[in-house]
């Protein structure tokens, strides 16, 4: 049989993604998650000397806090089972992969294991942001060298 | 004239025991559960990392299988194992730990007949007594090492199976009366259709399925009907559902005698998705349940057609398909003729 | 003050929503989306569009990860408009290093509390 | 949605109603009506607390939800408002709710003392900003 023409048959077979439901519950997940960080992000502003855009630093370690004692309980993954990118994209996903990484390469020691592999699933998201970032910064300098726009 | 691939074994090598292990979520949730020999209350077995679970399992599923022939592994003659961990590390430390002439197979969730293949020939050509053949898979040790940490929250979708934690040992020798034997086998070839979604396996192998089905049927001269049951080892509920529409493309109209144990292990429990996959799945069913039924006369001949997806991560993470392959074995209980 | 709590959990819904349709319809790997999200969050802020978003959508703007990539540009760029070019690499991580600092610290702690769970 | 409104509701029950105007209070012989004036001409600012002591004066303001998205230059633009109307003063002018927070709970307390390092507190984790 042909590539082509099985591969017809399989997609004619196998189930669709449901989109809709999906965006749905991601959107509800994901809303709840920022929602949280919001009430924490208050909290940090209320009690503590932190204005609305400093409250963002201590609300980030604060829920990837929480998202090593979710993950820790085996509870992330089914969170992110039903929520998707609802619980991928907010910055618990970004400590979910780290702190999932470090518990599984715990059994090849704290260097080699836990060290090596910490930001094995994590890592391309720094990179990315990283280059980005440079690359952003690096035309707005130039463009603000040149006067074409202002900082 | 040979005919590529298949084989008759004509002195039809015995089975003599089985062993099955499976872990903690397999025995709570398995409807196979009731039928396995040993489970576990930990999914590591006590034991401080998964890959040490791992080899437990599959060391306890053959002194299992031993115990019940009332064997020592001294007596045994080889040990063919495999497991889909890197380089087969557990399967090594077993061999090692039973002290048994070993040859590691791999091929992939297809090992446990792959395995039994081998076995029946070094049997048929009188170069063994005792041949012991098994398979397992764990499924925290498998899941990172094909995909991600256990812990990392992925959506899986429908056509994700689980890896089952379980192991399946059979004890192999010489034709025996009144144990379920081992008639021929057809040896797959590699099918490659392009697939390449690491978490849609049970599409990418049913091609394979349904090439050495078809190489099986036309090469003994069978037909569909003659098996109790064509029973395959890990398509899922999506890769099943795919071979039975190939297996009609094929002129093979009746596919009511068909089964798959990874969907069938779970019980269609939705929370396993497609459901179960891993080499163990196959092994575990087709040495419990379908062996079983077997000794009790349920069924008389059967087809076991264990699925294999050859790929690794590395293959994968560099854009190759998923190239996949099928063995098919079969056995029969013969009736037994009065003295 | 009660519009920012809904103004942040439908703005964080709909990034995830625009995650989720990169995963389901474009067919992207999670990493690759987290990637994509990550960038556009970058060019966002290059041309300084990020920060009146979050003046607006408060968590749900700071908490997606799109707001890492906004943080390290926003840090590079001011670092640039202080000391040149030079401040494109230096200033990177000057806004934005919680964020990776919890998730270490975090996953050596997570990695010496916790065993992984084959569970369902 | 259910789920959602049940939310909705709970924090609607936590925040209370939204409240709107302006309060001020003066403790200078400065005049506060161009305050008020300047804040109430502004169709953006939805809430405002204002304080005068001695030579500061400090405005912590809320603008309305769509405006948030300029809220920093609303408040640029009072401040510079403020600054020709009150060449005496030194003007503060925050739409970040940590400063009407903060300038709301000076204006709440009975005694004066301690206003001064409050208000140079204030004054300094409103320049961390950026």
């Amino acid at each position: 049989m042909q590539q082509e023409k099985y591969a017809q048959i399989e997609k004619e077979l196998s189930p669709k993604p449901p989109i809709m439901k999906n965006v749905i519950k991601a959107f509800l997940i994901g809303g709840s998650i920022c929602l949280i960080g919001q009430f924490i992000a208050l909290f940090y502003i209320t009690y503590f000397d932190f204005t609305e855009r400093t409250a963002s630093n201590p609300t980030v370690a604060t829920m990837i806090f929480i998202a090593m004692l979710l993950t820790g309980f085996g509870l992330y993954k089914k969170i992110a089972q039903f929520g998707g990118a609802g619980a991928a994209v907010p910055i618990t996903g970004f400590g979910n992969a780290v702190v999932s990484a470090s518990i599984e390469h715990k059994s090849e020691g704290y260097v080699l294991g836990v060290g090596g592999n910490m930001f094995k699933l994590a890592g391309s998201v720094i990179l990315f942001g990283v280059f980005s970032a440079f690359v952003v910064a690096l035309i707005k300098t130039i463009l603000v060298k040149f006067g074409v726009v202002s900082w | 004239m040979v005919k590529r691939g298949v084989l008759t074994f004509h002195s039809k090598p015995s089975i003599y025991a089985t062993g099955v292990t499976a872990g903690p979520l397999e025995n709570k949730k398995s409807v196979f559960a009731q039928q396995f020999d040993k489970s576990y209350e930990d999914e590591r077995c006590d034991l401080p990392t998964n890959e040490d679970g791992h080899k437990q399992l599959m060391y306890d599923a053959v002194l299992i299988a031993l115990s019940k022939a009332k064997k020592q592994p001294e007596k045994i003659d080889f040990l063919l194992t495999g497991d889909l961990v890197n380089q087969m590390t557990p399967s090594n430390f077993t061999a090692h730990a039973l002290a048994i002439p070993y040859i590691g197979l791999f091929s992939a969730c297809a090992t446990s007949v792959s395995s039994m293949i081998t076995a029946a020939l070094l049997a048929d050509a009188k170069h063994a007594n005792w041949i012991v053949a098994g398979s397992s898979s764990q499924h925290n040790a498998i899941e990172r090492q094909f995909r991600y940490p256990v812990e990392y929250g992925s959506q899986k979708g429908a056509t994700a199976q689980w890896t089952v934690t379980a192991a399946g040992a059979a004890l192999i020798g010489q034709h025996t009366q009144g144990t379920p034997v081992i008639d021929c086998a057809t040896v797959g070839k590699v099918v490659d259709m392009g697939m390449t979604d690491p978490l849609n396996m049970g599409s990418a192998m049913a091609p394979a399925a349904s090439d050495t089905l078809m190489n099986h049927l036309t090469g003994h001269g069978k037909t569909v009907d003659d098996y109790d049951t064509i029973i395959t080892g890990d398509l899922g509920s999506n890769g099943f559902k795919i071979f039975k529409a190939l297996a009609n493309e094929n002129g093979l109209p009746h596919t009511k005698n068909f089964r798959d144990a990874g969907e069938e292990f779970y019980g269609n429990d939705p929370s396993f998705k497609a459901g179960a996959s891993g080499s163990g799945c196959s092994a575990a069913v087709f040495f419990s349940d379908v062996y079983q039924k077997l000794l009790t006369g349920e069924y008389k001949r059967v087809l076991l057609l264990a699925t294999g997806a050859l790929l690794s991560p590395l293959s994968f993470q560099q854009g190759d398909t998923i190239p996949c392959i099928a063995h098919a074995i079969e056995l029969t209980m013969e009736e037994v003729t009065a003295p | 003050m009660i519009s920012i709590y809904i103004t942040s959990f439908i703005v964080g819904g709909l990034i995830c929503v625009i995650g989720q349709l990169l995963m389901d319809v474009a067919k992207l790997t999670p990493a690759h989306t987290l990637c994509s999200l990550v960038v556009v969050g970058s060019v966002l802020d290059g041309i300084g569009w990020y920060e009146p978003f979050i003046d607006f959508a408060g968590a749900g703007a700071t908490i997606p990860i799109t707001s890492f990539g906004n943080a390290l540009t926003h840090g590079a760029m001011a670092e640039a408009e202080r000391h040149g070019l030079v401040g494109v690499v230096t200033g990177m991580f000057e806004v934005t290093s919680s964020g990776i600092s919890a998730a270490i610290i975090f996953g050596l702690i997570g990695a010496l509390l916790f065993t992984s769970k084959g569970n369902i | 949605m259910k789920k959602l409104s049940i939310i909705l509701l709970i924090l609607g029950l936590l925040t209370g109603c939204s409240e709107k105007g302006t309060y001020i209070k003066n403790t200078t012989p400065y005049d506060e009506h161009s305050v008020e004036n300047v804040l109430m001409s502004n169709e953006h600012v939805k809430l405002a607390k204002v304080l005068l002591y001695e030579d500061e004066l400090l405005a912590g303001i809320r603008v309305n939800t769509f405006s948030r998205f300029k809220k920093k230059a609303i408040a640029n633009k009072i401040q510079k408002k403020l600054e020709r109307e009150y060449p005496d003063l030194k003007v503060t002018v925050s739409a970040d709710s940590k400063i009407l927070l903060e300038t709301e709970k000076l204006i709440n307390k009975k005694s004066e003392k301690n206003y001064r390092k409050k208000i140079d507190k204030i004054k300094s984790i409103e320049k961390e900003q950026t």
